[in-house]
């Protein structure tokens, strides 16, 4: 037992302390009928040698981004990662650690927290961030959910264009509650939201509109006009944003926007099928900041007048307020945050619109090659690192033959969207290369 | 000093490769007004010193790689390092979620395994692992409960979740998010449910019971089949709050005591490390009956293969993909490697290392349920109240003699609790190193209580003023 | 630059503080017609992603461990690390200090070398060890020369079947010093130490007897009877050991040897290709601690009347007698030391019982089923982990085809002694499997 | 408490696969008067009480992660991370010295290129990569020196290898274990080699020189051209210790200015960690007329393979296989990610922060030698010395302001020397801080002297009694 340090001796001298002999008269207060009388039927089990093997084995079932070259996207992103990265957030202090209830030994953690929270209300441009939630999914829901709370209104208004799961969580969040989902549609050749299609009278009834920047499909919207319509209603305006897109595109904050939701998981965290992840959830102003769900650490100072950090706005929390409080979460997204935070810090300002700013130059590049050897782009909008092509293909059965050269070619929307099922969706990063774009044309235009 | 005191204007710690393909003006490729003008208001730093930053960051931190940790209802217990090289292997790390599933076999395998053995655990039918976390599982799983009794007609009637009063507060949080309403039941003297309670509180409006046993007090409710008959005769279904479950494993299952639904925090019961506070991964269990409500998707095995499907009448999704797979990894990997024999052991010398500093501690606090308990247990600071020293002063007492504080003031039924959980991985000569302390520190509450109020004082900050931090909240580094 | 935080206007500023206002003007000292006027010629340099990629490629055109079954010792072997290893010594507490000069700052790594010299010392059952030393080969050298200046002695004697890498190391070592090297054959049918072949007077001038065990070919010596013919005439007995073996076989303080040295790197080292590694150096009695090369940490108290560990004896080393230095070694093996420190920790005494116990019984089998197989065991004498086979084979041909079929074969020793050039010696550690070995019995039966 | 206090007996903190062979007895295999009857003498402990042990050593002990380390001759510079993962590639570290040669082409690649690219920046033909360290490196270089000789038939006459007062002590010792007799040459008063003594001292008995360039003051030798002519027409060779080539990376190269032979220390200018005293790798570079000579074996490149290969009159190895190829790892690693200019950059910036450094403590200190330092320099406490504060209650000082102390009393021809290394890696923030606590120090000297000579106060322990470690050794935990 590796990881038990009892020995069978230690065991009968607290067992004896105690007045007992064995380890069975521990449990007397289960009823006997109740306890499990075999073992439990799990496999043998395996020495840590073996179980590296074995699971090295199962990892190998797996094709990994190394081993091929990547243009799926559509909400995960092969992102670069720094490698000094997980040498940080693998230091026990930080990976054993758990919430810092006791902050006095918890300055490490909370510190970064207040990091995560600067940084992120810095790069969205929004007055306050907490300190994680679980994806940018549930902290969309979340916000959909404090938007009504905040408003005391019962329904909420989405673009269509966002991503298609998170629409589905945030029905599942909503309907719950008995709030109503209205989708915005989207203009069926640029892509974008639609506020023509939206029945006027509806507008005062908003909670909030949340749209995507950018969306789904890429493409990057005017959210001027959103945020001046929903904001002549009183609503509020909620902006599900990419993080790196902001070291290019305009800021929630500059569009006035009230609540900023997004997935930090593309700030240095690897991919890992989709989870962990972190979701991040920033608001303007005090009032909305007393009604945000999940941690918040603030800053203050010690018996000697030293700065330091504690939880804060407890007030809010499901600890002290039971079922009234702003949200149930508790664990949260800690070191994906604390990742999140490291890759901001490493890449800087400069860093960060580089990344952008290369993501942007090679999904123009790509775009641009795709349309010049015949595949129609299926929207005119601008875009980011994310675009959409139409042909007459099933785009599933490309991708397994993409497969066989190398590539993961992009997600079919077929998957998503019965309107678009000649179309697939192209993501392209800054991991990407000419070369490796080059091929992915040439394969693409030999097999027309 | 924060990360933007040490910015330094034209420093960057990581650098891209080169861009590699023909630029285009970028105002060809983005309307000008759709590009930002503000500052993004990040720090310029080199690695080195992002490094040497965190670095003395994390060692202002306790963790259980540091020492002892005993907060209650956290399972704090050693992180097998291995797990992390596992998770990190590029066939696990490295593995886009909308992959096609032919290229993903390995991962649903695991995801479909881990399933199938915390359905064994638990005593239940199949698994969901989708939740990101404990409160996470709780509103997946009363969505589930709340579309069954949909399912059955009946979820305009049945809006009430019971509550005890000692559950943990995500349990009430959960239960109005996902829009029912909940009632707090009290417990009886022994720290279980109050059965009478119970049955006056039963009706046609009950939807169900949320339950953590052993309870919040580190107590097994040996009522529980009583409990569960109640409320299945009322057409309610039973809810397993999993948080305890470092207890149980291979000693009792949740199923074979009548519950319905289990969620497991695989953050604590299955050593997955917690991060400073995530991520962790909630995953629910349910009964048969209950399997075609499951959020979307689930994993199948048919013909040989793995794949992702919807159940029947599943609640949808609850989570962007399929949950913190890394942390599932970690998870099945520790199943994996201790087996049945292991996890037994596990449960049996967490339970013993709670009742050993149990019985060493009673004498110098007042034990409120003084019977046996299971891997955990909750003291009451009373005596040293009356004498003038909190809960809270204890707590910060502790830390100058470098254990993490027990979780104090929960659960609330407990005046003044210290609620206590060493786990399993934690040594004799650590367990009497706290209970010495411990005594210490009652022993100074009588002869030097000043000392304990002025506590911590060997902390890297010394006891730190809430009240200002809530009254004005300071909650960034100002530009 | 990543790595260099000056900024150019940090740079001026720090210039203008100097009266300068170019870098060049700095290196003023250095005369104009040396100084290159040229950038180096190296190649372009890589950004750490591209640096990643192209490592991982350089790395891919080696077949490493992970991807073939070796039965191939000889020196390094294919020993279990334990998995938590790599995280303690990548705490950056131990990866980026140096030596310990600073002991009030330095605790950690001087407590630390204290257990090294402790569990080493415990282990080879001697007094006291030093705080590591480059490989085993280095250590064995030092033993040497050490030998001689204690013994006041100008030859050495060392067993035939030392590794012969070793032997010519010791040769360089000694000639250097004008020391004589005289090597003791051993017997072609046991392969052991030969002392009949000793000339009778010689004895009287050897500083010491060189004795390996197990010796390179894997057997096991009746050391005691070396023991006492090199007592016999008062010099020294150094024993070179493999520290997995001394979980089972005789202690070399049981022996009554003089100074111990050995390799160290099995101890949870990555074989990285035969280095880093890290050699070890125990002797008894104070005189030969007087002696003996490197640095060594004692015990002692701070101003509080706390334990504390510090540098000491070290008016041995260079430092501070220059020339008259018992070594020349500065910078030694610290991390590795401080891995096999961890290693022992972790397996403790029962844990390399029963790696010895698995090397020897694994062995056994793998040779039982060989001989069964109709291969010739070159010698008879016991064995530990390592034995000969002899084939009228050309070994290296063979170990090519054992490849294709995923194997590592043994060390043909025709690449070490022309006498043996039919005979191959396989290494059979923990690691190797029933199912691994019975297979590759199955590839060379075949063969024949 | 040391690990075998905390050792328990039955415990076991690594678990191996079961045995799946059929056991023989093992009295049959090997024969009883071999087996061990003494204990073994290790302590008995789990994983996790292992892993809380080392971490909380480690936290005992500073780092260049933990804080600015300016150790003269050590060049402490920051450790790119990256070089570590690159390393730990299963491709590099888990692979045998012995296998095929055909097997690890990347592996004799990589080590062939090193070896180019160091050649290159020494100004040399061809390298060894076997030194374990700067000492072995001096020590093989030497025994290439004899080897010379010797082929030249001069052996027996040249024995003397002449080295600077300021030398560092491996010099010296590396030259005795060569079988040299080391002659000490005075230094001049601009600190560099005393040209005219260094005439007088030359002849036929004069195998070679010893040098470091900038020497162990931080100073370059403009000489440097005289020296080699006195030697070169003597007969004799030039060796560069390389231990300061963080200062002249791209700006001049060793065998441009005469030297023969040089080492390069890997640990320190090609920034692989220095591991708390190692691994460190001295790779020496020589000249065209001393390739034969070179340990056995090098690496070469024909027909498109790598091969390993002795040279013709190569001196025999001086380490196991090929020397500390992981660390090579790191520094191959290093010099492609900075390249040319990369490295250039390296060096101006050791050199830009030394003289900015230099220049702002050269009022509080006697600065020896007042001229242009390169990477480090020498400052001398003898004014403090004077007040009856030693260099060494300055040092103990700095401890306390979370800094390492520079390096001390050494070289030996500056009286309380302190030895200061910036390196490039620092900021201009860490270098003001560290200006300002050395100015504090300054100022408490003639203020508090009593408070320096009692320090270091903030540190784990206080002052350590080294006296007293030396009187009566204690070098193990006795059992
Ligand atoms: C009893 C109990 N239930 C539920 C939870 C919630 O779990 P999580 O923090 O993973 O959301 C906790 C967490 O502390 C708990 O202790
Ligand atoms: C000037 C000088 N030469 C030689 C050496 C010896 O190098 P190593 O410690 O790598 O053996 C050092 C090490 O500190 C040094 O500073």
């Amino acid at each position: 037992m590796p990881y038990i340090p009892n020995t069978p001796e230690e065991q009968q001298q607290m067992l004896k302390s105690l007045g007992m002999s064995k380890l069975a008269e521990l449990f007397a207060d289960i009823p006997d009928h109740l306890q499990l009388k075999r073992p439990l039927d799990l496999p043998e089990p395996l020495a840590e040698h073996q179980l590296l093997r074995y699971m090295g084995q199962l990892a190998e079932k797996n094709v990994n981004l190394d081993r091929c070259i990547s243009f799926l996207g559509a909400g995960a992103y092969d992102h670069i990662v720094p490698a000094v990265v997980s040498h940080i957030i693998n230091r026990g202090e930080f990976l054993t650690a758990y919430t810092p209830y006791q902050a006095e030994v918890s300055q490490g953690v909370l510190q970064s927290i207040f990091e995560f929270q600067t940084l992120i209300a810095n790069l969205t441009n929004m007055e306050a961030a907490n300190a994680s939630m679980y994806d940018g999914a549930t902290a969309l829901a979340e916000a959909a959910l404090m938007s009504c709370n905040v408003t005391n209104r019962r329904k909420v208004a989405a673009a269509a264009n966002l991503d298609p799961r998170w629409l589905e969580i945030l029905q599942v969040y909503l309907e719950s509650q008995n709030i109503e989902l209205i989708n915005i549609a989207y203009d069926p050749v640029t892509g974008l939201v639609d506020l023509e299609a939206v029945e006027p009278k509806l507008g005062a009834e908003l909670a909030c509109m949340i749209v995507s920047q950018p969306s789904f499909f890429g493409s990057v919207d005017d959210v001027d006009r959103v945020a001046q319509w929903i904001k002549s209603y009183q609503g509020l305006l909620v902006m599900a944003v990419d993080p790196i897109s902001l070291g290019i595109l305009k800021a929630p904050g500059e569009y006035g926007a009230d609540i900023v939701v997004g997935d930090a998981g593309c700030l240095g965290n690897p991919i890992s099928f989709g989870g962990p992840s972190v979701g991040f959830f920033a608001v303007t102003g005090m009032k909305l900041i007393r009604r945000m769900p999940g941690r918040i650490v603030g800053q203050t100072t010690d018996r000697d007048g030293n700065i330091g950090y504690v939880l804060t706005l407890q007030a809010r929390e499901q600890h002290i307020r039971r079922e009234k409080a702003t949200s149930n979460i508790c664990t949260n997204q800690a070191l994906n945050a604390l990742t999140a935070t490291i890759y901001l810090a490493l890449l800087g300002p400069q860093g960060i619109k580089q990344v952008a700013y290369q993501c942007l130059q090679k999904t123009a590049y790509l775009r641009r090659k795709l349309e010049a050897a015949g595949f129609k782009l299926r929207f005119n909008a601008p875009v980011f690192k994310e675009f959409v092509i139409q042909a007459d293909w099933d785009w599933e059965e490309i991708n397994q033959r993409l497969l066989e050269h190398g590539y993961l070619g992009g997600f079919p929307l077929k998957l998503a969207d019965p309107n678009l099922s000649d179309c697939t969706l192209i993501a392209v990063t800054e991991a990407r290369t000419k070369a490796e774009m080059d091929r992915f044309v040439d394969l693409l235009r030999g097999w027309r | 000093m924060l990360l933007l005191d040490l910015s330094v204007p034209g420093r960057q710690g990581y650098a891209l490769p080169k861009l590699d393909v023909e630029e285009t003006p970028i105002e060809e490729l983005i309307p000008e007004t759709y590009l930002r003008k503000s500052e993004l208001g990040l720090p310029e730093l080199t690695e080195p010193e992002v490094v040497r930053y965190f670095t003395q960051l994390s060692r202002k931190n306790h963790g259980v790689d540091v020492g002892f940790y005993p907060l209650g209802s956290c399972t704090m217990k050693y992180n097998p390092r291995v797990n992390e090289n596992i998770a990190a292997m590029p066939g696990f790390s490295r593995i886009h979620p909308r992959q096609p599933e032919n290229t993903v076999q390995g991962a649903l395998q695991l995801m479909y395994e881990l399933d199938r053995y915390l359905a064994e655990i638990a005593g239940l039918a199949k698994t969901s692992l989708q939740p990101a976390a404990g409160a996470h599982g709780e509103l997946t799983g009363l969505l589930i409960i709340k579309a069954y009794h949909e399912f059955n007609g009946e979820a305009e009637q049945r809006r009430e979740i019971i509550i005890p009063d000692s559950a943990h507060g995500t349990n009430p949080a959960s239960a109005q998010m996902a829009g029912f309403i909940a009632r707090e039941i009290s417990s009886d003297p022994r720290g279980g449910v109050d059965v009478e309670a119970l049955r006056a509180m039963v009706g046609p409006q009950t939807a169900g019971l949320m339950l953590t046993n052993p309870n919040t007090l580190g107590l097994f409710d040996e009522n529980i089949e009583t409990i569960a008959k109640i409320i299945h005769d009322a057409g309610g279904l039973l809810y397993y709050d999993g948080a305890n479950a470092n207890a149980i494993l291979g000693i009792v299952r949740p199923g074979d005591t009548g519950f319905d639904i289990v969620h497991f925090n695989l953050h604590k019961t299955f050593s997955t490390p917690h991060g400073g506070g995530g991520p962790g991964s909630g995953p629910i269990v349910v009964s048969n009956k209950l399997v075609d409500f499951l959020p979307d998707p689930i994993v199948e095995y048919t013909d040989g293969r793995y794949h992702l499907a919807r159940p029947k009448h599943s609640i949808g999704p609850v989570k962007a993909f399929y949950g913190n797979f890394g942390v599932m990894v970690k998870a099945y990997a520790y199943i994996r490697h201790l087996g049945a024999e292991g996890l037994r052991a596990v449960s049996e010398n967490a339970v013993l290392n709670a009742n050993y500093v149990l019985n060493q501690l009673k004498q110098d606090y007042h034990l409120p349920y003084d019977r046996l308990c299971m891997h955990e247990f909750v003291l009451s600071g009373k005596w040293q109240k009356e004498l003038g020293v909190s809960t809270l002063d204890i707590a910060k007492r502790l830390l100058d003699y470098g254990v993490h504080a027990p979780t104090i003031y929960f659960p609330l039924i407990v005046e003044e609790a210290i609620m206590v959980e060493p786990t399993e991985t934690e040594s004799k000569a650590t367990l009497d190193a706290f209970i010495e302390a411990m005594q210490n520190i009652a022993e100074e509450v009588r002869t030097n209580p000043e000392r304990i109020k002025s506590a911590p004082c060997q902390t890297p900050v010394k006891r730190l003023d809430e009240t200002k931090a809530a009254r004005s909240p300071v909650l960034t580094r100002k530009l």
